[in-house]
């Protein structure tokens, strides 16, 4: 098999919910504050004024795009990190009242871990399940809640298959009960409108690199009132809630992303809706492949189809060398060797799961991208079934 | 530190600093441990405050407060005088910043110290003083 | 008071312990990492590859620059969170086995606050007191230990006073009696040779925004083997110890940062000493003035004098009008209106410390700098002095 990959050939990249480059205007705005207008913001002079006026509009940027006040916007170093603080923070801040937390399978990891960790020190966790477009059912929310139910966290929208929760509903739910509410928004912004208010959270987690903005740098809505520790001690920063030097640069960054993303929030939305629509009308053409994940409920940007019979990783690979770049859920390509724990959640057997493809779009990839994946996808796939003792002898060639 | 522009005036260039030979009332107040001391000078006819100075340890809203509110005092009765408050030394200042309310009320004390002072002098009552602001916010 | 501020001067900037621009050299080194080089370390595929490799380099470039192994380096998001890591990460782990630490009075807020939040956790801290050097005495040390203590963290050098601590022996003895030793190195990393074998140390921290690195990025060393809970749950970067889609354009600037300072050590060192010698006999010639700190055992970039009778805050806005960048000990310019923890520990009073101004030069700063705040300060100490009610009638004019 020939491949067209040489050292000058741009690669395809459709793997946007893994992270995105930084937008080049992003970038430009960033770069100031790494050199002449590098001061401390806690400093007592004027340069110093110049970088916490820096921060002070990144967290309007920030409050303007989700809906929220000024000062309920904390900056943190990513997504994992607003995730941690969030789960772990509630939970310890109000532990004497009780000491069980409500989350679901579908989680991503920093959630989950997280969980996993909370349960080792002593809290009691129930991860709901989902149905088979990896949606939480509002029924299994109310069901689980108990007196000593202190946190629901529950993500906005899935980083693997898309799928969005019914947020706006678990979140009323949750606040008639006197339960704080938590979602990891990390994979929906720039994606979907976002409203802290109409979502009905109290706490909200994002992630800079996820839309068009620098990597190590997030934030975490908390809404005012909120019982909540303190996630690092030391200096008097983000009202003492988060100690350390602000990543001034990356604040920016991340205001400047949200900023745009928000902006072009429709434009955006309806370039990916096209572009997956003609990408999954070329994906499911192929035999014996799957969408996974919900028909309408999920990311414009997001298409996650399992092929029968064969193994993600190998699709990968091919794809590679073509200079695609995707994703899968395979359990061949996650340290553990076990499936997507998301695929699984919705149904998919395990050796179904193995032949997962995550396809994310951004907005600089074109209909020639599309076409190009489709192109040397449909004979990788044929060539792997092929090889394959599970395929069915009319799929072989 | 973020002051006004009205602030930075007064602490770099303040008016009314210094020592006054043979004040008619003197009012010292603060704590050199919390870092800040004020001392209000006045001159006094026919009980108008004729002439102010001061002298202060502190910070750049302490130096600024001495320097407006001995502006503000000059040519007022001790009774108007008496009535210029903390908030309005301030306010004549275009603001402060939160932490730093307390040091416009050593101005005001040092005032009302600096009165009685005088009052003891002429052998009259002093008037009641705020309790102390506490030391160091 | 007429100053020579006006929009085109330049700041002259003496502040360098609080933070440090970031190299130009450096920033050329980050630049592609955000754009062109933007991929997930974690991703499978090859412009993956590009993205764990700089990663990888540049772990090596910390380990190198502290005489460590490469999997001795784990990154962070700053000083801040390297020290509560360390602490909280050392505490927990071993908490079955004993439950008392020992820091001294003089570090930094990041390890004092981070301790006084573990004693509410119910652990014990021992506060060691220090000389009027700021120096830690080994017989307090060997004194405070006590069969369940598990951990000890003395900073390498001072923030405030530059004063550089025994490690090395204090290492010694904590190794002797199994104890595990911590050391913020934050301030020490580019101003003195570094060794973690030399220094016995099992845990050091480390910020890359105050050697010419970007702000948002730090460093962990721990020494294989020891014993430490991880600082956040989620993804499996950083062996799992520290989750989180890595910050790759900042772990290079750390990297390249760490690389040039070892690099150019000597040679800095002795320009900052060559600055600092002219600076102090400038200073030291104002009378009623004292240096604070040790004489010889301190950072060579660092000046820490005390003006009797006047207060800090003032000094640094008549500064500042004059475009100089400065820091100082007072309790004015502290939101919780105390002095400088660390001048009081050294035994100056109350009244004496709020007249501190420290000084820290940057490889930039020149003898044009130097002579230029002498020249600006002194008439502003007589200024202000000549306002001082505590001031003596020979100190006025
Ligand atoms: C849904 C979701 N939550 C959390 C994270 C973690 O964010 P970060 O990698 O910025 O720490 C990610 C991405 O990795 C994500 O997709
Ligand atoms: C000695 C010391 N430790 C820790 C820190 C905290 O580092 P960071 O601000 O990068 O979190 C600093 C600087 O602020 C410091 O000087
Ligand atoms: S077949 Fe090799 S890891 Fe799955
Ligand atoms: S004198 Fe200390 S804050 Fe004003």
């Amino acid at each position: 098999m020939k491949n067209n990959m040489d050292s000058t050939s741009k690669t395809v990249y459709l793997d946007h919910a893994a992270t995105t480059f930084t937008d080049t205007e992003v970038l430009e705005k960033m770069l100031p504050y790494f050199t002449e207008k590098f001061a401390n913001p806690s400093s007592p002079y004027n340069i110093a004024h110049v970088s916490r006026d820096a921060i002070d509009r990144a967290r309007k940027q920030v409050a303007d795009a989700i809906n929220a006040e000024i000062n309920e916007i904390y900056f943190t170093s990513g997504g994992t990190e607003s995730d941690n603080w969030a789960i772990k923070g509630v939970a310890f801040a109000n532990r004497k009242k009780s000491n069980h937390i409500i989350t679901s399978a579908i989680e991503h990891h920093a959630v989950l871990h997280t969980c996993q960790w909370l349960e080792k020190q002593g809290f009691e966790v129930t991860y709901l399940p989902v149905d088979k477009f990896g949606q939480v059912r509002i029924e299994d929310v109310k069901k689980a809640i108990r007196e000593d139910t202190i946190l629901i966290s529950v993500m906005l929208a899935n980083n693997e298959i898309g799928t969005i929760q019914p947020i706006s509903e678990i979140g009323r739910i949750a606040r008639e009960k006197g339960i704080y509410f938590h979602t990891d928004a990390v994979q929906g912004i720039g994606q979907i409108p976002l409203d802290v208010e109409g979502l009905n959270v109290d706490l909200l987690s994002l992630s800079s690199h996820k839309f068009y903005g620098p990597k190590g740098v997030g934030a975490l809505y908390i809404k005012k009132g909120t019982r909540i520790d303190s996630y690092s001690h030391g200096g008097a920063q983000e009202k003492k809630k988060r100690a350390g030097t602000e990543n001034v640069p990356g604040i920016v960054g991340l205001g400047a992303a949200i900023e745009q993303a928000t902006s072009q929030l429709e434009e955006h939305a309806t370039h990916m809706k096209n572009l997956r629509t003609r990408l999954l009308e070329g994906l499911l053409q192929i035999p014996a492949t799957h969408l996974a994940g919900h028909p309408e409920k999920r990311l414009p940007n997001n298409a996650n189809v399992i092929f029968e019979y064969i193994e993600g990783e190998s699709i990968l690979l091919m794809l590679n060398s073509f200079s695609i770049a995707a994703s899968t859920g395979s359990a061949c390509t996650s340290a553990s060797l076990e499936p997507s724990h998301v695929l699984i959640a919705c149904g998919f057997p395990h050796e179904i799961a193995h032949g997962s493809l995550r396809l994310t779009l951004g907005k600089e990839n074109t209909e020639e991208d599309v076409d190009y994946l489709l192109q040397t996808l449909e004979p990788i796939i044929k060539r792997l079934r092929a090889m394959s003792p599970m395929t069915p002898k009319e799929l072989r060639e | 530190m973020m002051y006004s522009e009205k602030v930075m005036e007064h602490f770099m260039n303040p008016h009314n600093v210094g020592e006054m030979e043979n004040p008619d009332g003197v009012g010292e107040v603060g704590n050199p441990q919390c870092g800040d001391i004020m001392r209000i000078y006045l001159r006094i006819e026919n009980d108008v405050i004729t002439d102010a100075k001061f002298m202060t340890f502190g910070c750049g809203a302490a130096i600024a407060s001495s320097s407006m509110a001995t502006d503000l005092i000059k040519g007022k009765t001790l009774e108007e005088a008496w009535k210029i408050t903390n908030k309005a030394v301030a306010e004549a200042l275009n603001g402060l910043p939160p932490v730093k309310m307390h040091c416009s009320v050593l101005a005001e004390e040092g005032i009302h110290k600096a009165i009685n002072d005088y009052r003891e002098k002429q052998g009259l009552e002093p008037l009641e003083e705020k309790p102390d602001a506490d030391c160091c916010g």
